[in-house]
């Protein structure tokens, strides 16, 4: 059912990569680029991100801030064909295995271990214990809301945590708190990106477009070396419950795709490789659907085309088109 | 002027029968005072009066026609405890009955129309003497007050029967002398009906025109069930000036259980 | 000596021994709090006081570098609307459907069974499919609060009416009323005092729901900020907001109780 | 015609109305269940009963394979549990506090303003608290639970407490009684079956804040079950889960009900 | 044998006197019978007796020796309502008082000391009439048993004292004549006095061998707060058996208000 239309909601939720999404609401940048496409985008803001998907595929929402991880097990498996239309960041960092006392990651053997479980922290664990020849048999996950993550770190229970920015930071700076593994071990693998419906995608190019420039002149703004990228950046720390400083280190952790070409290099790099290892812990888990055989069963389709997967379930795209038409100057 | 005529009335609730084979028929402008042992059904036989609850089996007739089985205006009531509106002055409780004639949608009236039945109303608070209480609510009155406000309330409708149960149980001796007296002028001036369901003897027969009494005849245990309290006196009182003596051959057991 | 039971305090030890419990509380976190600060000057879980009262100016008195509002009030104002219709709505509803369920046989047939199995459900856990019903602007924070209220107060006013005493609908009767004149002048002007009874007791849930709500999908309000600080362990800011929505809680307790007593006089004259 | 107030169902058509609300809501869920399964067959929301009864099965009748444990049930016992150990310690706190708060003038005086102040927080947002005085493990839980109902209890008991008709008090005095004799024989028989109908009143919030508590950290138990699979949106998983808690609520408080009849004959007997 | 002392005594509540300047004294072994209209201050009299409140002037002295502040077991009490335990068999609300007497700590006797207060409880019972319904609960009797069941548990105590508030207020009239022959004998067998605040002149007449009225004697709207009620008559009554006639020279006004 090919439809255009006018008015348009993307959800995004409290993530340093996912920040400018509010600033380019709050600061008119959004609806510069719809007005040049006539049509109206509203950019929602939610507390809490499962919530922001669950809308998205349930239909409420056209497009969502998601992990490539979230998008494949609640969307795509949902049946909801979704295209990430640009990747934000990838966690070159943000995301930490901290043990208590501790230094080692091989320490974390018989522990407990606090995490949003099935979230990308569960995920990050588990490439870490398989990395070091363990896994998940030899800790017992503990699911633990992410709001709780710094109070449960206080309490005496709790001797070992994946969790993410800024919490992890915020953790990290108790003394007895421990790096022991972050997800700058997993360079790509975990990325933040605008997933948005194959289907609207299709039926609204100026939609895709819209978002596309909204994005990158938001990165340009806030990449500069000046007072406006600054300010920008102190409303983003500041919108996020923290400061300039606090943000600035968020940041670090966080491999921002600034430019149009960087998402286009990274794309053309080993993403089809970065995949397998995402599908293959969701299979594990039972998050591809009860009638899931194999890691494959969701097919994911590359920018070149090529797909990784079932070709006849293609349920994830990736899509480099709009960002290349940007790198052009063609929006 | 009313003729009730009582038919072979049964009430049975579940497998207890409460009243058998009630029958009577009263003079137009009687005043009847039923009286009998508590729990004899005394209250079952005015809520089907009323049309509260239907007879199991026999009817009740209201000058020939059968009753209504639902309450209506044309039977007024008073019982011994809530028969006032606890959230209405006593002028807008008497006013209550008005209304609802005159106003089916909203059940309030304004204008002339509310000037009027505000008239009526004083006036009949007047009779009952309560002039200087008709700003008040319910629980700023004693006893006595709220039953002659209730009183009042009823009459308002010109009800062609007033059913009373044990209205003046709850009153001070002294108290209740004066409301009998009022009770006694109304009844002479609206020529209505009356049951009054009573404890006191005396107060029945200084009432009534005639007395009826309900008890069970058969009470072994095994009976209790099966029967019921039926009519077992029904005595006429002449010349209702006359003191408050019970016949000597009427006895006391019919109060006292 | 006097029994205890017997024992009654002056005015003076009244009033000294309400404000004991609170003085017990204060100072055992002004205890706890200076020994955790002692080992760890930037402690957030238990600040000190000049810490609390610096972020209560900051919210309160200083407007927010990025939108310009006072956050306490903006979050305040959003919360507070919120509940308003929230509280309101869910008051229409459930004395509507209380009165009637209480009064018309055919009624309580149809839907006491409905809102006693609706009364069991934790809204919370059905909480994806209000969204998607209500969609996610204010409507599902203010629908989450009806639905997380308005099975209690339809069950505890259709309590209430039923103990009506079954006298007055007979007199009401007698009076020439039909249904409709019964519900409105007999039945409504009795039920509304009860009413604010209803929806007082109801209020605490009704915070619980609006903070669970705004914790969820959000970007104002109490609930909203007490859920962004978390993340931060910024319990400066947690613990003056617990406050206040408690002195909220306690202000509106209190004016629906003058306006029960101002509003209903015939239920307080007299004894 | 009678009135609609006079006219009464029989008890065919009381049935029939009584589950009338009920096919119209799954018929309601039926027909959007489908319009939405015609336009994605995957759809999550709202799925179909095939779906539904197959979560059912897998999660109630086939061994979970990582754990080897039958969830819906494992998850059950851990709630419930939970719950127990919670309402039984808030029902023995409320118990005491209630009882001689009601009774002692000097304990009233003491803690009537510090409980009414306690019942006005909401305690999900003092979390952060709880978890550093009770930890993170099953403690926690049970204690959110306590302190989400304790207060309710207490206030209600203490209200009904002071109810007891002054008579019988001095009543007993006049026997002898002392102010311990009293409580004892006295009031506590008296207040039992009321502290039950307390703990019913409170059963639905004591299972809302048990959900809350199993959804921020937990390894088990009906919220977690509901919260974690409300991450992938697994409905065919969460409505069972959700009608299960009802019915468990419902029994719950069934079997309150009939262990007061059982108990407290003297409530029942006459009248 | 005891003597009750009541010297110049006056309640004020607020601004709002109740009972100014009582004074009397009783022989040993009395039956007082207080009467007086509605809201005059018979309850607040009892109260004082009790100890529940105490006289704002003035002191009540047993035997010489001023009342203990708070209610004991030598001052017995029946009141209309609420004077038995719902939650205790008829036997149980009897033994209570000696089981409070001799366990402090349980409040409840095992073995022999429970038997023993377990047959002293059904004597009691027995000269109360109840033997027949010792294992029912308060709210499966009628109104007169529950009355004699509180007299009995009151008495199980031999007070000194017992006090009665309109204890057959709510009784119909034959079952109040029967309850009347059991508390004369009771009284006349355990020698106790016993004050009854009563409506019923009759009553009173019938039992007491005084009667006392409490009346306000300044009326006028000016003068309601700053007066109470004082005793406005008291007479003694001689032959017990003598037909409750009230004396010609006492008005009625006592009674009714
Ligand atoms: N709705 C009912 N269902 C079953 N039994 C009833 C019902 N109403 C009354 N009864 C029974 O019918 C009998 C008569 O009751 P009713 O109230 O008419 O007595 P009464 O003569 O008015 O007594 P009292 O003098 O105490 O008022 C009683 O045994 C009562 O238990
Ligand atoms: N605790 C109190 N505080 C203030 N006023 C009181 C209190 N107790 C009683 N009163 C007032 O004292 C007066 C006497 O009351 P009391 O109950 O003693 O009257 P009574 O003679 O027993 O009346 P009744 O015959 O109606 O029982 C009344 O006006 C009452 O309002
Ligand atoms: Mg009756
Ligand atoms: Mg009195």
């Amino acid at each position: 059912h090919a439809e255009a239309k006018k008015d348009f909601k993307v959800a995004w939720s409290i993530y340093v990569g996912w920040m400018p999404w509010g600033y380019a609401m709050d600061n008119g940048i959004v609806k510069k680029w719809a007005d040049k496409y006539d049509i109206n985008i509203e950019v929602v803001q939610f507390n809490d991100y499962i919530e922001a998907i669950n809308q998205y595929t349930a239909g409420a929402y056209d497009g969502v801030m998601a992990t490539n991880m979230d998008a494949l097990a609640i969307p795509s498996a949902g049946g909801v064909d979704s295209t990430i239309l640009l990747i934000c960041d990838y966690s070159d960092g943000n995301d930490v295995i901290i043990l208590k006392g501790k230094d080692d990651l091989a320490d974390i053997k018989g522990q407990k271990v606090n995490l949003v479980e099935l979230s990308v922290s569960h995920y990050v664990l588990a490439r870490a214990l398989e990395k070091i020849g363990m896994s998940e048999k030899d800790v017992t996950v503990v699911n633990t809301s992410d709001a709780d993550m710094i109070a449960a770190w206080a309490t005496p229970d709790v001797t070992a945590m994946t969790t993410w920015n800024p919490m992890a930071a915020e953790i990290l700076t108790e003394d007895n708190a421990n790096n022991v593994f972050d997800s700058s071990e997993l360079p790509g693998e975990i990325q933040d990106s605008l997933v948005v419906n194959t289907q609207t995608l299709k039926d609204n190019p100026a939609f895709a477009k819209a978002m596309t420039g909204i994005w990158y002149e938001t990165m340009a703004l806030m990449s500069a070396d000046d007072e406006a990228a600054t300010a920008a950046k102190t409303a983003m720390g500041v919108a996020s419950g923290t400061d300039l400083a606090g943000y600035e280190m968020q940041l670090a952790a966080t491999e921002m795709f600034y430019t149009p070409q960087d998402y286009i290099a990274f794309t053309e790099g080993n993403l089809s490789e970065l995949t397998t290892f995402v599908t293959k812990f969701l299979f594990d888990h039972g998050l591809l659907g009860q009638d899931a055989k194999s890691p494959g069963y969701i097919g994911i389709e590359l920018a070149d085309g090529t797909v990784v997967g079932d070709e006849d379930n293609v349920l994830l795209r990736y899509t480099t088109e709009y960002a290349q038409m940007a790198a052009d100057g063609a929006l | 002027m009313t003729r009730v005529t009582v038919e072979n009335v049964w009430k049975v609730y579940g497998d207890q029968t409460v009243l058998e084979n009630i029958n009577f028929e009263t003079e137009p402008g009687s005043f009847i005072a039923l009286v009998g042992p508590s729990g004899c059904g005394k209250s079952t036989f005015l809520r089907m009066m009323l049309g509260d609850e239907a007879p199991t089996r026999g009817r009740i007739l209201i000058d020939g026609v059968e009753l209504e089985d639902e309450p209506s205006p044309d039977r007024g009531v008073v019982f011994q405890k809530y028969s006032v509106f606890p959230h209405l002055t006593a002028l807008q409780n008497v006013m209550l009955g008005l209304e609802f004639a005159a106003s089916p949608f909203t059940g309030r009236l304004f204008g002339r129309t509310k000037r009027e039945a505000r008239n009526a109303s004083l006036d009949m608070l007047k009779s009952v003497g309560l002039t200087h209480a008709v700003h008040k609510y319910p629980s700023e009155l004693s006893g006595g007050m709220q039953q002659r406000l209730a009183i009042a309330q009823a009459l308002i409708k010109k009800p062609k029967i007033l059913l009373l149960d044990e209205p003046f149980g709850a009153l001070d001796p002294g108290i209740r002398n004066e409301v009998h007296e009022i009770m006694l002028r109304l009844w002479r001036e609206e020529g209505m009906t009356i049951f009054m369901v009573t404890h006191d003897l005396s107060e029945a027969f200084k009432l009534g025109t005639r007395v009826i009494a309900f008890d069970r005849v058969r009470n072994r245990p095994e009976e209790q069930k099966a029967y019921g309290a039926t009519v077992t006196f029904d005595l006429k009182v002449d010349g209702k000036s006359a003191p408050p003596q019970p016949p000597a051959d009427v006895t006391l057991a019919a109060a006292a259980q | 000596m006097r029994r205890l039971i017997n024992r009654r305090p002056d005015v003076a030890s009244r009033f000294g021994l309400m404000i004991l419990p609170f003085v017990i509380v204060v100072i055992a976190y002004m205890v706890a709090s200076e020994a955790r600060l002692s080992v760890n000057p930037n402690d957030k879980l238990l600040p000190g006081w000049s810490t609390i009262s610096d972020a209560i100016e900051r919210m309160a008195f200083l407007p927010d570098q990025r939108t310009g509002d006072y956050l306490l009030w903006s979050d305040t104002l959003s919360s507070l609307t919120r509940l308003g219709i929230g509280v309101a709505i869910a008051t229409l509803i459930g004395g509507i459907f209380g009165i009637l369920q209480g009064l018309i046989p055919y009624f309580r047939a149809t839907f006491n069974a409905f809102t006693g199995v609706l009364s069991m459900i934790p809204p919370l856990s059905v909480l994806p499919i209000l969204f998607i019903i209500f969609g996610l602007g204010e409507l599902a924070k203010v629908m989450l609060v009806v639905i997380g209220i308005v099975p209690f107060i339809i069950r505890d006013l259709a309590l209430r009416t039923a103990e009506i005493p079954h006298e007055e609908i007979i007199k009401a009767q007698t009076l020439g009323a039909s249904t409709w004149q019964i519900i409105l002048r007999i039945v409504v002007p009795q039920m509304l005092p009860r009413l604010i009874d209803g929806v007082r007791l109801s209020l605490g849930a009704a915070w619980l729901f609006l903070i669970a709500a705004e914790a969820i999908a959000s970007d104002s309000g109490l609930g909203y900020r007490i859920f962004l600080m978390r993340r931060y362990l910024a319990m400066d800011v947690i613990l003056p907001y617990v406050a206040w929505i408690t002195i909220l809680a306690f202000a509106l307790d209190l004016s629906l109780r003058l306006f029960q007593r101002i509003a209903f006089r015939w239920m307080y004259r007299g004894n």
